[in-house]
């Protein structure tokens, strides 16, 4: 038996020994698991297996140990997801920590900076938000105006950041401001993390069309953020901020295997609610094509992903392959949504726990909450700008 | 078969959009949800649309109406669509009045039509039985007793069904499911011992109901139309509902794709005005002209409706397909095209893109009539 | 009775009786009646056809009499198209001359020139095509090269037209060319009219991916034109232009009603080629699907030009809608020649007139050829740039 | 299933790419039309081609192949498509030789296989009866007389019908047509006596055949396979031809983007680069990613043939739907994009058109294995 698959058994086993029964069922929307110094767990065995999680390094595994990780190979890493699909675990922790800052800052960050914050993030000890869009700079993210004076050893930071997710629940916070001003856009931008606690920062949490309302507007008034909280250069975080998006991409692109899954597959979706034929065929032309559509799309774009990383593992990827993925991944999920609703008929249109089922009133608001997926992270537009650019090498106008 | 509104429809046009815009702005359909209204309308505007005389509309004028016919009614639908302007004109005129006027007796039309048209009588009409609209598939039954029917059964999503004063019910007299024989068409007192109505919440925050069935008692003399026969009535009344709701879901484009070009002309990003990136502006041409060609297949279909035209089934269907996916394209183009503010629910965008998901699934979605268009073109 | 329908009776009976039986069958694509000083016939009964319409008058109707037409009003016009639907007659006569330079010269032409050109036209003596294109000018027309330099009463044209429309058998060119080189692209360009056998014109047919080769490229060396052949003024040929390129696109988006139709309707081509199930229905669901979209967008995209047209004698037409006709018409009329050579299978991509049928034959013809229609006479792109900053008032970049 | 060219696989690859390049260009695709070519092929290239060794590549090393698999396949048939590279290597190849390695007895694949390998037996595949891709509708009737069966029906669009040396004819041994049960897969030599050969001219100008069979005998003993049962050897053969197809398509699929995306370059309207316009981007965008898409669902399912994955129907029809919209998006997008140039005879792009749609006709059209995606999948 190759090491690997000596790694598979015991993961296997571990996982069967250690996740709660109930961490083995599909996760419900308000049922997520973020840590930070107020955490907040559904109940008591979503804290347990995060702990145990946690002390067996896994919550963010590729790390190294020094940072809270468990040094695990991309392959190990892989195969411990895997098994953990397998095993339906839920994620034990997620949040920006882990998917967004983590990886900037292993790039970017001070030995000083990964020694601090990585392994806080691995235990759950502090959550992290994100302040990037303004209300000004969406799409035309480098354009943002946040002013951050230099006063020697620190800055003074005002202004306003939107779409801070959980800007109200979060610890500290990775941000882009404005340092310099003359010269191209991108040039005097800095990267810096302060804590929200900070004297000068509050938020106003904005109501969305599900009812939600877990993005924030972020006000900063004179706050003082210590130079040492530069990560990368100072007037160079628009390198890092690209970085990070990079990996905000990634996993948006991912999200069909990261998010909670709906009661049924698509196609069960189509058998439960749909008119069959004598032989189980649905009887709509049209919804039948449409499903298959969809079907053979989320099929191909989990082949391209399973594609590049072979690639990657073997040497050989062209990494212009890459820059379709969030673009047709988020495109995917949204044909999903629409498509499990219409196939619900009036039912995917309810909004009502009580005259529908959990499941019914999930799926319409995914489907609503999904519209933002081909805005955020770069948008849809931003994704084919730069497609045609930078891989494709068509002009600038 | 006229593309064009005479002059009376014209200047009914124009007051309900100096009514509606003035009135009726999508600022009240935002209160209403926020007070958590039971009805999804205001008794005031209601009232004042009676005084305008639009519950008169469609109603020939030998029963107190005025016979402007439904590119009237489609006008002053349009206009409402354009704030989600909510009231029970829809139920009560498009599909109540429509049904008694096609297959009431003389008898009905005298005695109920003049109450519609003075706005004293509101219908909700009580037909699905499932999540997806599917005419034929009725099983409420209803069994004679006498000079009585009695019926036991349930309905759903019944649009006003928590509001109207007489719900028209579809109802089994005989056969079994999905047999276009033996339906029959039946108009009972809402208050009606027996019947439990249940509101439902749907995305638009407008009036729907599950209703129940217990032994209820109705007059065999309260049936639409002949017994057992109801199904030709049923379909041309759905048929006149799914060509005017077409012009309500015309209007909500009209006011998304306005809106969105609004949008484009004022949001700057990477030192330019967004609407100058060629991208979005063929997509907004291409929303325009899919918007004006549905324009073009509403206007016939409402036009089939006045004159009685035997396509009716298939401009019915032609329109509705059309309006769905119109309205379908430019709310989630106006989604896209805002952005993230576009999301929030301070902006009205999401109050459109709730109401399209509705409208798509009332009457027929795209797949039910694509699949009716292409039957009634033989293949 | 009212005097339409006294016209429209008068008229079906004069039709019936005038229009020989074989020119009220569908005609073939080889069998297009064009005039000239080489007028070529398919058959005896296209030339009675067309003298008969000729001494009519009705092979131009709205034109006035002294210009060879009849007179007739928008309305009558109408009516005679109908009739002649009605009764399959087919067109006696078509060209450039009737649907792109007659109406333009009615527009700009003197009383001269009307009178010189427009009877030639109508009575099919004289056969025109345009000079429009250049190599390096297709979208971008106005970048256009082709030099005329003033020679007092004359100007000498120097240059390459490309995409002459059957420029090797018309007797007359419409021609864009260039009277001066400074200021806006727009604003150096005239109109002018010549004769093809004028010394220096020759042409060079370009095969196309159909097999046919009716167009030309079209070469001028040193060709003479008085400039009594100016239409419009000196320099301001681009709003002769523009205005004729309206008539093309109005024809272009009513192609479907003026071509010669194939051997069945779109219905009656899936119930012969496709396999149906017991209740005739199209057995495969997406093919069904596709069908059904057509037909729907087909019949839409025809109430929308009779929308316009009532809406226009109404007086209450925005003409904004008329911009979108070129792009629905085009695009709507590729669509279903893709889908009948789809409906057809292997039929459809055949090229062998023996093998398949003539209708087979003439639809894999009818798709290659109406690749061009989305392209010629303002592309789709062009299209859409007219319908957004035109009609909506989108920004210039 | 590794969806990575091993090094052998991908030596291959580059062989076949500098090979076609030079040797097989696009010209010479157009000699052989404007030369009235009976066969749509260059002998001197097959003769290379054999040579270097592609006829051996996927059969196994047991029968004097190379072993190297689909995958190999594939990459060969993906730098065929980038040239519109013809010969008879896919109807020899993919679905001669593995119809006999799937089906046939030892025997005969001793004696057939390393003929293949040597490049000294060429294989049509005679299947269709009509204008749609239909496995099971198979009438060409075969009786048994003795140790034979005597051939009678016709069989129409057979590529490379007129060129190969034998034909692998499916024909009915027993039920009726559209069963599965009772097709059976004989081998028989081109120029036996009763077979009628009639070339057909498709618009890709390859060599195709109708052909009848009249009291054609041949020997129950060239059966491949179990007779009546030869339909389950039939659709792998199909699928493997599905997918190897799907690969050549890619090939041309890639080659018209890149000619695109070099015109965009290069190309000036309105003063500018025609590929700086901000529409045109999005579209060559979405070509990139269809097609990179795309080459994940054909490399896959060549994966899935060197697996022998159960997944090898449902990756077929996956790979084909996808080869085929892509094909035609990219060649119709070509043409859009090119302008009126690209419509004339003199660039390639019509070529690309015409192979596209003859591909798309070929062991299935998108409608097809839609349907049969949705089936396998129980809906």
């Amino acid at each position: 038996m190759s090491n690997l698959d000596t790694f598979r058994k015991q993961t296997g086993d571990w996982l069967e020994a250690n996740c709660p029964a109930r961490m083995r069922t599909p996760s419900k929307r308000s049922e997520g698991v973020y840590g930070g110094r107020n955490a907040v767990f559904p109940n008591e065995d979503a804290k347990i297996w995060m702990e145990r999680m946690v002390e067996k390094r896994w919550t963010a595994p590729e790390w190294a140990p020094e940072y809270g990780g468990a040094g695990l190979s991309p392959e190990e890493a892989k195969i411990l997801v895997q098994e953990m699909d397998r095993l339906q675990c839920r994620k034990p922790i997620t949040g920006h920590g882990f998917w967004m800052l983590g990886p900037a800052l292993l790039e970017y960050g001070t030995e000083a900076q990964k020694l601090e914050h990585l392994p806080k993030i691995a235990r759950g000890e502090i959550r992290w938000c994100q302040g990037y869009s303004e209300p000004g700079s969406g799409s035309d993210l480098a354009s943002l105006r946040c002013k951050a004076e230099d006063k020697g050893d620190h800055f003074i930071v005002n202004g306003q950041k939107s779409w801070t997710s959980d800007g109200d629940k979060a610890d500290w916070i990775f941000c882009l401001v404005r340092t310099n001003s003359d010269g191209k856009k991108q040039e005097g931008i800095t990267f810096v993390l302060f804590d929200m606690e900070s004297p000068g920062v509050s938020t106003r949490a904005v109501p969305l069309i599900t009812g939600d309302a877990h993005f924030c507007d972020t006000f900063l008034d004179n706050v003082k953020v210590p130079k040492e909280n530069i990560v990368g250069e100072i007037h160079k975080g628009w390198s890092v901020a690209k970085a990070l998006l990079v990996h905000e991409r990634k996993m948006m692109s991912e999200l069909e295997r990261n998010m909670p899954k709906g009661k049924y597959s698509v196609v069960e979706y189509a058998q439960h609610y749909l008119a069959l034929d004598e032989n189980g065929k649905v009887k709509d032309s049209s919804m039948r094509n449409r499903i298959t559509e969809f079907l053979m799309e989320n099929k191909t774009v989990g082949l391209a992903q399973k594609r590049a990383f072979e690639e990657g593992m073997a040497g050989v990827l062209d990494m212009r392959v890459t820059s379709i993925f969030k673009y047709v991944g988020t495109e995917n999920k949204k044909v999903k949504d629409e498509l499990i609703i219409d196939m619900m008929g009036v039912a995917g249109a309810g909004w009502d726990n009580e005259q529908f089922s959990d499941d019914e009133y999930y799926r319409a608001y995914e489907w609503m909450s999904g519209k933002a997926l081909t805005i955020a992270g770069g948008s849809s537009e931003v994704q084919l700008n730069l497609v045609s650019k930078r891989s494709l090498g068509l002009p600038e106008q | 078969m006229p593309l064009v509104l005479n002059e009376e429809q014209r200047m009914l046009r124009d007051t309900a959009r100096d009514f509606i815009q003035k009135d009726v702005p999508v600022e009240l359909m935002r209160q209403l949800r926020d007070d958590g209204s039971s009805t999804g309308y205001a008794a005031s505007v209601w009232k004042k649309m009676v005084e305008m005389g639009w519950t008169a509309v469609a109603i020939p004028e030998a029963y107190d109406g005025l016979g402007f016919g439904y590119m009237g009614v489609g006008a002053i639908l349009e206009e409402a669509g354009k704030t989600l302007a909510n009231s029970p004109f829809f139920s009560t005129v498009v599909l109540g009045a429509s049904a008694i006027n096609s297959g009431g007796s003389q008898q009905q039309k005298e005695s109920l039509l003049p109450l519609i048209a003075a706005g004293e009588l509101t219908i909700a009409l009580a037909h699905e039985e499932s999540n997806h609209h599917d005419p034929a598939n009725i099983q409420l039954a209803a069994k004679v007793d006498g000079d009585q029917l009695i019926l036991n059964g349930k309905k759903v999503f019944v649009a006003e069904g928590g509001n109207a004063d007489k719900l028209l019910v579809s109802v089994r007299t005989s056969g079994v499911a999905d047999e276009q024989n033996g339906i029959s068409l039946v108009l009972i007192d809402r208050s009606t011992s027996g019947i439990t109505v249940t509101p439902t919440t749907m995305i638009d925050s407008r009036n729907y109901a599950n209703i129940e069935f217990n032994n209820v008692s109705v007059k065999q003399s309260e049936i639409i139309g002949v017994v057992d026969s109801g199904f030709a009535i049923l379909d041309k009344t759905l048929d006149y509902g799914r060509i005017c709701l077409a012009a309500e879901m015309l209007g909500g484009s009209q006011s998304m794709l306005d809106k969105t070009l609004g949008y484009l002309k004022e949001r700057e990003q990477f030192g330019q005005k967004i609407g100058s990136f060629q991208a979005l502006q063929h997509r907004a041409a291409i929303m325009f002209a899919e918007l004006e060609l549905t324009r073009s297949a509403v206007v016939a279909a409402l036009s089939a409706i006045d004159e009685d035209s035997d396509d009716l089934a298939i401009m019915a269907s032609l329109a509705k397909t059309r309006a769905n996916e119109t309205y379908r394209l430019i709310t989630d183009e106006a989604v896209q095209m805002h952005g993230g503010i576009g999301l929030t629910d301070e902006m009205d965008i999401g109050f459109y893109l709730k109401r399209c998901r509705v409208c798509i699934h009332s009457l027929g979605d795209s797949g039910f009539h694509k699949d009716r268009y292409a039957s009634l073109n033989n293949f």
